[in-house]
């Protein structure tokens, strides 16, 4: 018996060994371009909204076609929104698929577990909404096309003093999200330092359907306003139950509040709050308006969201670069990627920086009548 | 009767391991993680086993032991600046995570090892989201944001290296006069009382082994992945574990790591089916336990007497 | 006669409200064989627990060689020489005939978890040494040839035997046996009674046989003692409760003098 | 002082949910002994239920209409019946007399299989959909205190239901018939009980009160997604282990002790982040006290 369980494990081995030699190089007549997204679980809606404005972008460019007379092909792996699976879905893209980059993730978190291989296989990885700082920091290799949260804290931070004017400010924050709590910081030091006094922090948990306990607290604690970094699913529930206990202070937020779920669920509790986020889908730029038709059209009539623009814009700075560069070759393309300059892209101008982050302006949306209204635009 | 055997399979086991380690830098990066991926699953499956199977102490909080062995290494690793270079480094990094989860197992498993079925399967299912909780409520180790930028120190060789250990422990343990206590605790506890055996140290004895097991894999993982977000240890982790060991047969070590090797490359079979993988990876643990409730790997064999 | 091997002092449990065995006296001197009978639910299974550990007693007072017992757990009073077997057969389950055995001789196997997992040298004596003490124990009983099957898959009759083989691997002063006959027919019964006198003589035990079947008791047992709702109504020797009357009552009914 | 009595009306209307969802893992527990790991799946699926039959309901009683209500609810409630014994028949049925753990990794199967089939783009999806209001919800003011009439309904519901499960586990012949099953199997089947009808039976009604909590779930929170079910139904198998589990009253004051215990930590900062943790927190401590539970009884194991 004992036996039996060596001979086994000999055996695995044996099969490691066999299956890891044959390895399959990339090539062909086909330019590959990897994509990884939350599919599955809990914070899917933001890994499929990138992934049908990536797909939208990829079938575009090969319609009119293709980059370096080749067609693209998009491969994409799901991570089921769990922690360990970017790492292997990224690991199979790079190595087995042979992807010359990748595009992806929303979440932080999840970028942050597959930059590192991205940097180590020298495969550049463009993400589309990633703006925790850290991210980038990872290696000259990672990029992003949105603003990071540095700058989204700060622009918070002068709303809520400038446009709020707000004495106290209240924090809830997810103690799950790596995202509301970077935002919160980098919030809470500006507005510290705009001479603004902050009142009840508290934190919830991401999926939570209860708030009423943290609310209760902050009523009591009576704040100008309340800063809620966080998803919009959790938002909408936050906002419905403050209208019930009768707070009617401006509630305000970050990107993550940006979807369509937010008016359909929080309905009139949504009234009069704010978010910034990257774009507005309502910006008159010709680019913002094909991107929307073309979108609608694509997947029958759905609005898209932020999300949805910047993982279009993820691959088509990509595409931009793979022309510039005249190659898929990896060294090139980051240069090509990293000297992306006016890049004209659906949800604005594109330019990376020395730190491979895009300055992009911050537009301020206002919920009136039920509706993302303009606000207004903070430039960097 | 032949004792030297098992040490030397152990042996053969840790050669094999370093001269894999020596040819990985030439294999596929994926194929490689997701081996390594397998090896780090046997760790925590047979470690698991010991308490779930071979004790029967139905424990709900692996990933808890798991995470905090990962977070302690890693944190050392980012602390201790050179020396991560050199060859003890490392395993010993990994001995110190599991030493610590075996204290918080033992500080965990002395006053809830009285309680027994789904009392214990809950209380050690709370624990671990308490030490989930709690990493993630800790700026040292990055709180929610999680820590990033480990080293990269987990080989194929290490990972297969301490899983062999991992298994040869574990069958040479429950294959001896001292733990064959384990199994006797699983079978009768008041028979086992009446016998001599001290039912509660030999379950807080199984939960540390247990829990160190753990931790080390959970260093291997902190090495393997560079990066640890709190939520990747969350109950829903442990319940992977715990899938493992029963598909596997509890108690049977050849199943367990059998079904540790199969439930890791399911998914990554599975791929190919995008959207559906996760249905059919579901379907397929039902169907399993339909047609082979007993545990996939377990035939109509009997534990026979070693010797 | 010298101080008693085991010595049960007004012994009371109560559970909630019921009171299983009421203000029991008894002793056993070394090399004794005592019976303990009674109808069922007299309390002699409870008594039984309370000697081993897994019940405490509500008041009273047990001692084992001159050793107060109260509050010392099961697997230390099977230390101190104090075995058992059950009423309803607690055999290793998953385990096979040799390591059903093994398991009660870890108490004289000192190995402790280190060593076990080395191997050393030393280690693998006391294996061995372990292993042939239980082999001889198992042939003497033949039950050596079945080593390896699974315990729960013999006879019965083989199961009740591996349980008192099992006891015996503990080296205990006192044998406790909790109705090893039932189940048995009669030419099985003489053997146990054969078996039973042949294992206090040759390991130089106490006995304390809980038995339904008078017959047996009768036959092997120098001293009786009655319980009846977890009273004793009486104690003597064989003849003595033949012909007690409160005996006659409990088990044929008032009717019956 | 306002603020304690605020939170405490907070922390009821919270417990009754986790009450209502562990009288149905209590109920379960009680006849068949394991953890129906699917219990929290049903739950979403009750609400996902009340979100398609709502329209047409609302067709024929008219909007909001209390009459609609208690349609809506009893489609939702006789619909996850329905699955839950599909559920049994299916999956744990064939599994009865094998080893209990066998029986929970199949539990946790068709938890998975129902996640994941509900997340697909072709069945639910996973983004949040609106839930419609199947009645108008006002605040009442007394003071400075606000209380919803949701929670109002949701406290009520809960006591009612509780109430009624006590009655037809202890009163009626069907009661009778699962107390014994729950006793003992065997006996029971020996002694003419239809077993498989009695767990079957049993199965319906525990679904059919994780459906009402989904849909009472959904109408205090409303967006409702298939992972729904996960927080509530682990927070409510808390609740029904800290109450005593398989014994109703139990999980109930589990259920209302829990949702307490939340909304207090939630608005303490400090304590709030560890929210999650404090559940089980108490369990523990509760547990290493009264090992069975708050109100449930230890048994002492015969030898």
């Amino acid at each position: 018996m004992k036996a039996q369980y060596w001979i086994s494990s000999l055996v695995v081995i044996l099969i490691v060994f066999i299956s890891l030699s044959s390895c399959k190089s990339g090539g062909g007549d086909k330019i590959k371009v990897g994509e990884f997204a939350s599919l599955t679980g809990k914070e899917a809606t933001f890994g499929t909204s990138a992934h049908e404005g990536t797909l939208l972008a990829i079938e575009q460019v090969n319609l009119s076609g293709g980059v370096l007379g080749k067609q693209l092909e998009l491969l994409t792996e799901d991570d089921q929104t769990k922690a360990g699976e970017p790492a292997n879905a990224v690991n199979k893209l790079i190595s087995k698929d042979g992807v010359i980059a990748i595009l992806g993730e929303v979440a932080s978190s999840r970028s942050l577990e597959a930059a590192p291989i991205c940097q180590q296989s020298q495969i550049p990885m463009i993400s589309p909404a990633s703006t925790n700082p850290t991210v980038t920091q990872e290696g000259n290799y990672i990029f992003r096309v949105c603003f990071n949260d540095d700058f989204q804290g700060g622009a918070l931070a002068n709303f809520a003093s400038g446009t709020l004017k707000a004495k106290k400010v209240a924090i809830l924050t997810d103690v799950k999200s790596d995202y509301s709590k970077g935002l919160a910081k980098s919030f809470k030091a500006k507005y510290s330092n705009n001479g603004g006094n902050i009142g009840t922090e508290l934190d919830f948990n991401g999926g939570d359907k209860d708030f009423k306990g943290q609310l209760t607290a902050i009523k009591s604690d009576n704040p100008d306003a309340i800063f809620l970094p966080g998803y919009y699913n959790d938002v909408a529930l936050i906002c419905i139950q403050a209208k019930q206990l009768g707070m009617n202070i401006p509630i305000f937020g970050g990107d993550g509040w940006e979807s369509e779920s937010l008016l359909t669920i929080g309905k009139d509790a949504m009234e009069g709050h704010y978010f910034s986020t990257h774009c507005s889908i309502e910006q008159p730029t010709p680019e913002m308006t094909a991107f929307v038709a073309a979108y609608q059209k694509r997947f029958e009539g759905k609005t898209p969201d932020a999300m949805a623009v910047l993982g279009y814009d993820s691959a088509m700075v990509l595409v931009d670069a793979i022309k510039r560069a005249k190659t898929t070759e990896s060294v090139a393309l980051r240069d090509a990627i990293a000297a992306t300059k006016n890049f004209a892209g659906a949800s604005g101008n594109i330019n990376l920086n020395a730190d491979r982050d895009a300055v992009k302006a911050l537009v301020f949306i206002q919920i009136k009548n039920e509706k993302f209204t303009y606000n207004t635009t903070v430039n960097p | 009767m032949n004792f030297r055997g098992a040490k030397r399979w152990l042996l053969l086991g840790i050669a094999l391991a370093i001269l894999a380690s020596y040819f990985s830098p030439q294999f596929n990066r994926y194929y490689l993680g997701v081996v390594i991926d397998v090896g780090i699953a046997i760790i925590l499956a047979t470690s698991l086993n010991l308490i779930n199977g071979h004790t029967g102490q139905f424990s709900l909080g692996h990933a808890g032991f798991m995470a905090i062995g990962g977070y302690f290494s890693a944190w050392i690793s980012l602390s201790v600046g050179e020396s991560i270079q050199a060859f003890w480094y490392f395993p010993l990094s990994l001995c110190a995570g599991g030493v610590l989860a075996a204290a918080v197992g033992w500080l965990v498993g002395v006053p809830s090892l009285r309680l027994r079925g789904d009392y214990l399967a809950i209380v050690t299912l709370g624990f671990g989201e308490i030490i989930r909780v709690i990493a993630q409520n800790t700026e040292a180790v990055g709180a929610a944001s999680g820590l990033k930028g480990i080293p990269k120190l987990t080989t194929l060789g290490w990972a297969f290296g301490f899983a062999v250990i991992t298994v040869y422990a574990i069958a040479t343990l429950v294959n001896s006069t001292y733990g064959r206590a384990f199994i006797a605790v699983h079978d009768d506890e008041i028979a086992a009382a009446s016998h001599g055996v001290n039912t509660t140290r030999t379950k807080v004895v199984a939960f540390v082994t247990g829990a160190f097991f753990a931790g080390i894999a959970g260093g291997l993982y902190a090495h393997h992945k560079q990066f640890l977000s709190p939520t990747g240890f969350d109950w829903v982790k442990s319940i992977d574990i715990v899938v493992m060991v029963i598909l596997g047969g509890m108690g049977r070590t050849g199943g367990v790591i059998a079904a540790a090797i199969l439930l890791t490359l399911m998914p990554e079979f599975l791929r190919e089916f995008s959207e559906y993988r996760m249905i059919i990876y579901s379907l397929l643990i039902i169907l399993l336990m339909l047609l082979r409730p007993e545990g996939l790997f377990s035939f109509k064999t009997q534990r026979r007497s070693k010797s | 006669m010298s101080l008693p091997l085991l010595d049960l002092k007004n012994v009371t449990i109560k559970f909630g409200g019921l009171t299983a065995v009421s203000d029991l006296s008894i002793s056993i001197g070394e090399g004794e064989l005592v019976g303990l009978i009674g109808p069922n639910g007299a309390g002699k299974t409870t008594a039984f627990n309370m000697i081993t550990g897994v019940y405490q007693p509500t008041s009273g007072e047990i001692s084992f060689a001159g050793k107060n017992t109260l509050g010392v757990k099961p697997n230390q009073l099977a230390g101190l020489g104090i075995a058992r077997t059950f009423q309803n057969i607690r055999l290793f389950r998953s385990m096979s005939v040799l390591d059903n055995v093994r398991v009660a001789a870890r108490l004289h196997n000192h190995e402790g978890f280190f060593s076990s997992l080395w191997r050393g040298k030393r280690w693998r004596s006391a294996e061995v040494e372990t292993e042939k003490n239980v082999m001889e124990l198992l042939d003497i009983f033949n039950l050596g040839d079945q080593r390896d099957e699974l315990a729960t898959s013999m006879p019965y009759g083989d199961q009740r035997r591996l349980e008192i083989v099992r006891a015996l691997a503990t080296r205990p002063k006192i044998l406790l046996l909790d109705e090893p006959a039932a189940g048995m027919n009669p030419s099985e019964k003489e053997d146990l009674m054969r078996l039973i006198r042949f294992v206090k003589e040759r390991y130089q035990l106490s006995v304390l046989l809980v038995e339904h079947d008078m017959k047996v008791v009768m036959g092997i047992c120098e001293r009786i003692a009655v319980l009846e709702y977890g009273i004793k109504i009486a104690e003597g020797n064989p003849k003595e409760i033949q012909s007690h009357p409160k005996v006659i009552e409990a088990y044929l009914g008032a009717a019956a003098i | 002082m306002d603020w304690f009595l605020q939170q405490a009306i907070n922390g009821l209307g919270l417990g009754a949910i986790y009450a209502l969802i562990a009288l149905g893992y209590t109920m379960v527990y009680g006849v068949l002994r394991f953890i129906n790991f699917a219990h929290s799946d049903v739950l979403m699926l009750g609400a996902f239920t009340a979100l398609y039959v709502a329209p047409q309901i609302e067709k024929v009683a008219g909007a909001e209409s209390p009459v609609g209500c208690v349609m809506v609810f009893v489609v939702a409630a006789a619909v996850c019946a329905c699955i839950g014994m599909l559920i049994e028949r299916l999956a744990y049925r064939p599994l009865r007399n094998r080893p209990k753990l066998a029986v929970l990794i199949t539990a946790i199967g068709v938890s998975l299989l129902i996640e994941y089939t509900a997340q697909n783009e072709k069945v639910f999806g996973s983004a949040p959909q609106p839930f419609p209001k199947l009645l108008s919800d006002y605040e009442i003011n007394l003071g400075n205190l606000v209380v919803s009439s949701n929670d109002i309904l949701t406290v009520g519901v809960t006591i009612v239901l509780l109430v009624a499960m006590w009655w037809i586990v202890q009163k009626t012949r069907v009661g009778t018939a699962m107390r014994a099953v729950s006793y003992n199997q065997q006996a029971a089947a020996l002694m003419g009980v239809p077993v498989d009808k009695i767990i079957s039976f049993t199965f319906g009604l525990g679904s059919a009160l994780a459906a009402i909590a989904g849909v009472l779930y959904a109408m205090k929170a409303p967006g409702i997604e298939p992972l729904m079910g996960v927080q509530p139904g682990l927070r409510a198998f808390v609740a029904a282990v800290l109450g005593g589990i398989g014994n109703l009253p139990g999980a109930v004051l589990g259920g209302f002790l829990l949702g307490l215990l939340e909304t207090f930590a939630g608005g303490i900062p400090g304590l709030s982040n560890y929210r999650d943790a404090i559940a089980f927190g108490i369990l523990i401590l509760i547990l290493l006290l009264k090992p069975a539970g708050l109100l449930g009884r230890s048994t002492i194991e015969k030898v």
